[in-house]
């Protein structure tokens, strides 16, 4: 026995000093991405044919899927000031914070006089690439908020096109569910993200943005205003007076759920990103063929809204091969690869240039509309602690579409919160804000 | 009633609730894991797959049996490793002269009551400054002090409970106190040791955030984990796999059970702790 | 390994935890501790703050609606997990045929890893295809799909029934330990006095159990304090923050890397479950037992 | 081997302050001899029994083995280095072995090779006539068995020094007598030197060569069963051998004409001449009279030296009876085998002085 345990230990010890020995070798690039195991794959193929071109070893970090904890792996090891990964995918909503804490490489000091910015989106990469005047990131996928309708019901109930505002969404969506409901009492009329996570965020910035509305403006909160809360309480009136929109819109509609729901033909209009249209359309799918997107209804007075998401691609300030780094973004930012990737995966390239490119188009007619729609693109607030901000909206909103509050009452407490949760960051922070608005204001009025 | 026919009552009445409270969530999963599209119970009908399996034990890209390989070694060693560490400290603090014995047991609960995201970029560090990031040891090492005081707990309850005489007699017959250890008190207190074994193994096999943060890959990543990177990138849950990798992973926990279950009944209690 | 003195036993034999504990989690916790009274954020130059973070959190109302969750959602869980451990334990220490299958079954939801059961229950809590829907329609107790995690309350059951799913297994398991540990000569003389076996069961069995049973009661307390994946799955804190939990609150702040704050819940949390622990400890007098 | 024993002493410090369990004890245990540690429960006799098997640490004093000291200031041997056997009160068999398991695991503990070990085991196996139930489990075995395997289990390696705890007294009264006759024999024939702890005075006359009486911790005196019952040194040693107890009263005693005399109820008696020397070192005008029972004579008629009194209660022993005597202000009990006395009856007592105990009044040891 006492043998046995000896031996045990040792055994123990061995392993430990032999996975040490692993890791050794010469250094490699580590791309960090998360997702599921075909896009992991995807991305294994990808670096594979990058390492024989460049004759640079890469390798993938594998993440898993859920944001908060992609980011969590992230922020340990650049905290930790780690050499790995040297490349990474962020979301878009964290390259204020990325920038601000000084993580990222500055790629105008890494690129040469070859690359041209241009390709890209570039509203995209004025509202959320550019930190402090500093280009920091490349958008490798962008995405925007879209209405997927149903053109066989709308012909069949006698519209004749998708709607252009939320009244006649309503309008719609009320008379086609009052009629399908006798053939399928699961029938909605319109499904969105509504539970508490970032989604809601980006749902209420459509709504609240196309009247007007909105989160953060010229350095100030202003999300107890009117309009914001004429957006907010169509929002619970979608849910709890009209009837259109299903109960479990604020608990469990997320992404997936919202897209099951319209794609089990379930629903009327369904508000998802892109990612939807290649799954709507695939064999076997019930709204096959009768699907089409659109813009974003709007209030009156207002403009369609999409809310700009995606990720973006950036090389770590504590690389220990920038230059290599570089080389790997150049590559997948490359119109070969993003081509690929939207082949392949279905996404939607940061490069603007794709969307006039025949073969994509081809195989992706849905490109030529989103196209437009990305360039009604609305991002969140560009700000450094912007997830707590978000944490505190998604709370009051969700808790006013599940009538725990009400609407006005709801903004009001979320306006104060912010205020107060962020006096702590904002003291130091004022500065770097007041710049980030001048650029706001400068690119923006540019594009 | 007699009290005979109120206990069979009852029994009946608590067997039926057990059954159906543990076994209803987990049958629908067995089913789920069998069925084409998850909402079978809505308006689509059940259509029966083992595409589920065939994807989750040969698709490469999914590395689910690696997964199952790591937790099962890591759990397993880190779950032997804490219970004797666990049964050292516990035979310590039960029969030796110790200073601060219950200090020291209410210590290590209390700095365990700690919430495990708190302490996970410490331990990156830790493992990354000894190159452990992404293998076995990253997580067996945290996964011993994660389970310590569990275990810790559980066996200084037990060994309290056997009689002191025994270690005197060993010490006379000429053991020495480790040799007490492993030869009387631990097979002695060998239902408790396999119950804590088992709670430690399913603790470790369970963990989450620490598998999070301290693997990056197939190499050493555990099966929660594992799962969790079934989840596509605007949140697409395959159900369908998610389920037949938690019903198959639950076969080798199943299996532990029956084993420790053996041994149990196998008559170790029959005289224990009486003579 | 030769031990000519106790004392050096002792200190032998205690290492190793101390060892593993200390660097493991001793130390991190310290760290964390100190990281409380700092500006400790990504984006903003470290600071010595003293105790803003713990100020900040007096006016957090958001701090106050999770501190409140954490503590209804233990002391509701957790007695109730404890009464139906027991009631499987004492029926899986019975001689029944089948009892290696029923001891199976009752591990089995343990088994599982709570990041997945967590989304077993997402799919059983399904609006418009789950099994409890399901159920509920086809029994004939709503005509109406319930909308489980709608409402505050029924959020708030609906996690104590995905939890206790899990977590019933583990107090069973530890009790039933417990309860094969019991002498059988104990019940026959009690049988021969004539108690009813609720009798028996009071007089005999729950004393006897007791230290078994504080252990399971502090084990589970401390865990259903800390509580994290279930609700991060299930509802991520919703509707309108009516579930987040403290430990999901300090999540929050740990992942958008304000690690300062985010240490000071922690910390809160820490605190909380040591007084639940004293509190427990105190009451069952177990170091006396030790000795 | 010889045991020495030089003023040890043994203080245990808890939370609530520090007790010595055994205090300044200096003996000698001679080779082969059967030795008696006899006292109530808490006197020490225990404790004594764990430093001689090293299970305890003495806090001052020395313990040799023979030549070898095996406890001193710096020295200490553990028990398996001191080749000592013990036998427990709870016999503290090893639950999870079979009786054969736990009779050969000394010898596994020792590495001995497999044959002797099955040699050794059935040889003492023959010698307790257990070879019957060897497989069996100390759960399945009854409590005469398993004292039988405990005992085995001591004297498989044939030690040196054979200690025993209260063996006996988790038995009943008849299987109590017969293992007492069957350890002695036992003892005899291996000729081990052995060391036995009990509170029952019957079992430490019967067993011991010497006994050794202890009272909270301190050695109150040693002597073979003759000395301890005829010789007792203190009045608890006289009041704690011998069944039934002594009586012990405190009286007044004075000088008188070249004799002594003390006090019982109203008379004077007058001691004889041998008992004289006793009382002269005393001081004070009170002692301790001690009288067994046994050396009262008890007769019906009032007797010129009869003490007279009153019988308050029987306690018939069989072949005797025990009277309870209440004489005016003291009480005496008496054995008498004449006659059955009833309760109330009025009797006289003839006390045999020749017998008579004698101790200062107040004793301090």
């Amino acid at each position: 026995m006492l043998n046995m345990l000896q031996r045990f230990f040792l055994l123990i010890v061995m392993v430990c000093v032999l996975a040490a020995c692993r890791r050794g070798g010469e250094p490699a690039l580590v791309l960090a991405v998360g997702g599921a195991p075909s896009e992991l794959a995807f991305w294994e193929q990808v670096l594979a044919d990058f390492s024989e071109q460049a004759g640079i070893r890469a390798e993938l970090r594998r993440q898993p899927t859920d944001s908060d904890q992609r980011r969590q792996g992230l922020l340990i090891a650049l905290k930790a000031r780690q050499q790995d990964p040297d490349v990474f995918l962020m979301d878009v909503v964290w390259l204020s914070q990325f920038a601000a804490s000084n993580w990222l490489y500055p790629l105008d000091d890494l690129a040469g006089a070859d690359f041209d910015p241009s390709v890209f989106f570039t509203r995209v990469l004025n509202l959320v690439d550019r930190q402090s005047g500093a280009l920091v990131a490349l958008p490798v996928y962008i995405d925007g908020g879209l209405l997927y309708y149903r053109k066989d019901l709308l012909a069949e109930y006698g519209f004749s096109g998708p709607p252009r505002t939320w009244d006649e969404l309503l309008e719609q969506g009320a008379k086609v569910q009052a009629g399908e409901r006798s053939r399928n009492p699961g029938f909605w009329g319109f499904v969105w993200q509504g539970a508490q996570y970032e989604g809601l965020i980006c749902n209420f910035l459509e709504f609240a943005a196309s009247g007007g509305g909105g989160i953060y403006r010229d350095g100030g909160f202003i999300l107890s205003s009117p309009a914001n809360e004429r957006a907010l309480s169509l929002m619970r009136s979608l849910i709890h007076e009209k009837r259109i929109s299903p109960p479990s819109t604020y608990t469990q509609m997320k992404e997936e759920d919202v897209r099951t729901t319209f794609q089990s033909g379930n629903a009327l209009f369904e508000r998802n990103w892109p990612y939807a249209w290649p799954l709507h359309q695939q064999d076997g799918s019930p709204v096959a063929g009768k699907t089409g997107i659109a813009a974003l209804p709007h209030f009156p007075d207002g403009q369609p809204v999409s809310t700009l998401g995606g990720w973006h691609i950036g090389v770590s300030r504590y690389s220990d091969m920038p230059q290599q780094a570089w080389e790997l973004v150049k590559y997948l930012t490359s119109h070969r690869v993003q081509k690929r990737m939207a082949l392949e995966l279905g996404w939607n390239p940061g490069r603007s240039d794709l969307y006039r490119d025949p073969q994509v188009l081809e195989e992706m007619p849905h490109f030529a509309e989103l196209r437009s729609i990305f360039s009604y693109a609305e991002a969140r607030p560009m700000l450094p602690y912007y997830s707590q901000i978000s944490a505190i909206v998604q709370r009051h909103l969700n808790a006013a579409l599940a009538t725990r509050s009400r609407p006005e009452q709801a903004l009001r407490a979320a306006q104060a919160e912010i205020e107060r949760v962020t006096a702590r960051y904002r003291i130091e922070s004022e500065k770097s804000d007041h710049e980030f608005h001048e650029r706001h204001e400068f690119f923006g009025e540019k594009n | 009633m007699s009290e005979l026919w109120q206990k069979r009552l009852l029994t009946g009445l608590g067997v039926a609730v057990m059954l159906l409270f543990c076994l209803l969530p987990f049958g629908y999963m067995v089913l789920t894991s069998f069925a084409q599209q998850p909402d079978y119970l809505g308006q689509a009908s059940f259509q029966f797959t083992l595409e589920n399996y065939r994807a989750i034990l040969t698709a490469e890209s999914l590395h689910f049996l690696e997964y199952l390989r790591n937790s099962l070694i890591v759990s397993g060693v880190s779950a032997t490793l804490a219970v004797l560490v666990a049964s050292l400290a516990a035979y310590a603090m039960t029969r030796l002269p110790l200073p601060g014995k219950g200090l020291i047991l209410f210590g290590v609960l209390a700095v365990s009551m700690f919430p495990p995201v708190s302490i996970v970029s410490y331990l990156f560090q830790v493992m990354n400054t000894f190159g452990l990031i992404n293998t076995w040891p990253a997580l067996i090492f945290p996964y011993i002090a994660w389970v310590l005081p569990l275990s810790l707990w559980i066996l200084v309850s037990y060994f309290a409970q056997i009689p002191r005489d025994l270690d005197r007699a060993a010490l006379i017959d000429g053991c020495s106190r480790w040799q007490i250890l492993t030869r009387v008190v631990l097979p002695v207190a060998a239902p408790g040791i396999f119950s804590t074994l088992l709670l430690a193994f399913i603790f470790a096999f369970n963990e989450f955030m620490f598998a999070l943060m301290l693997t990056t890959d197939y190499q050493a990543r555990t099966i929660p984990v594992g799962i969790a990177l079934f989840q596509g990138l605007h949140g697409q849950i395959p159900w369908g796999r998610i389920m037949a990798a938690s019903v198959f992973t639950s076969l080798p926990v199943i299996a532990l059970t029956l084993m420790f279950q053996r041994r149990i009944i196998q008559g170790l209690t029959r005289g224990a702790v009486k003579g | 390994m030769k031990l000519t003195h106790d004392k050096r036993a002792a200190a032998l034999f205690i290492l190793p935890l101390l060892l593993t504990v200390g660097v493991f989690i001793l130390v991190p916790v310290l760290g964390t501790v100190a990281n409380s009274f700092l500006r400790d954020v990504t984006f903003l130059p470290e600071r010595y703050i003293g105790l803003a973070n713990y100020r900040a959190l007096l006016n957090d109302g958001a701090f106050w609606q999770s501190l409140r969750f954490t503590c209804l959602f233990t002391l509701v869980s957790v007695p109730l997990e404890l009464i139906f451990g027991m009631i499987f334990a004492l029926i899986l220490n019975q001689a029944l045929p089948g009892r290696g299958v029923l001891r199976v079954a009752v591990l089995i939801p343990w088994a599982i890893p709570a990041a997945i059961s967590g989304r077993a229950f997402e799919l059983i809590y399904n609006y418009s295809y789950g099994l409890a829907n399901y159920l509920l329609q086809n029994l004939g107790l709503a005509d109406e799909p319930v909308n489980w995690l709608g409402t505050g309350w029924g959020a708030f059951f609906s996690l104590v029934v995905a939890d206790g799913w899990k977590t019933t297994p583990f107090i069973a398991i530890i009790l039933l330990a417990g309860l094969s540990a019991i002498p059988e000569e104990l019940h026959q003389q009690a049988r021969v006095d004539r108690a009813h076996f609720l009798q028996r069961f009071w007089r005999i069995t729950l004393p006897l159990l007791k230290p078994v049973l504080v252990v399971a009661l502090l084990f589970r307390t401390v865990q259903a304090l800390r509580i994290f994946d279930v609700i991060f799955v299930l509802t991520g804190g919703g509707p309108g923050g009516a579930t987040n939990a403290l430990s999901l609150y300090g999540y929050q702040y740990f992942v958008s890397g304000d690690f300062g704050y985010g240490s000071a819940i922690s910390v809160v949390l820490f605190a909380l479950a040591l007084v639940f622990a004293l509190l427990y400890v105190r009451a069952s007098r177990f170091q006396e037992e030790m000795r | 081997m010889e045991l020495h024993l030089e003023n040890l002493g043994k203080r245990f410090t808890t939370l609530r302050g520090s007790v010595d369990a055994v205090k300044d004890v200096t003996l000698t245990i001679a080779e082969g001899e059967f030795f008696v540690l006899l006292g109530p429960s808490g006197c020490g006799k225990s404790t004594l029994l764990n430093l001689l098997a090293g299970l305890e640490k003495p806090t001052s004093g020395t313990i040799r083995f023979g030549e070898r000291v095996v406890a001193e200031r710096r020295t200490f041997v553990a028990p398996r280095e001191r080749d000592v056997a013990m036998v427990f009160q709870s016999y503290a068999l090893y639950p999870h072995m079979s009786a054969f398991g736990n009779i050969a695991f000394p010898l596994k503990v020792a590495k001995e090779e497999k044959e002797k070990i099955e040699r050794s085991v059935r040889e003492i196996a023959a010698i307790l006539k257990i070879e019957d139930f060897l497989d069996a489990r100390p759960g399945e075995l009854s409590g005469g068995q398993r004292q039988r395997v405990a005992m085995a289990r001591a004297l498989v390696r044939k030690p040196r020094l054979f200690l025993l705890d209260e063996p006996l007294s988790n038995l009943d009264a008849q299987l109590r007598a017969e293992t007492r006759i069957e350890l002695k024999r036992l003892q005899q024939k291996l000729g081990i030197t052995t060391v036995y702890v009990t509170h029952d005075q019957v079992e430490a006359m019967t067993l011991g060569q010497r006994i050794a009486v202890l009272r909270e911790g301190r050695l109150e005196q040693i002597g073979d069963a003759d000395d301890l019952y005829r010789r007792p040194q203190s009045p608890f040693v006289a009041r704690f051998v011998g069944a039934p107890q002594m009586n012990l009263l405190q009286v007044p005693w004075k000088r008188e004409q070249g004799t002594v005399q003390v006090r019982l109820g109203e008379r004077w008696l007058e001691l004889p001449e041998d008992k004289v020397e006793a009382l002269v070192r005393m001081e004070g005008d009170v002692c301790i009279f001690g009288l067994r029972p046994e050396h009262i004579e008890v007769r019906t008629e009032s007797g010129e030296h009869g003490l007279h009194g009153t019988v308050e209660a029987v306690e018939p022993l069989g072949r005797e009876q025990l009277l309870h005597v209440a004489l005016k202000d003291i009480r005496l009990s008496a054995l008498t085998a004449e006659r059955d006395f009833v309760g109330g009856e009025s009797i006289s007592l003839r006390l045999d002085l020749s017998r008579a105990h004698l101790f200062p009044a107040e004793n301090a040891s």
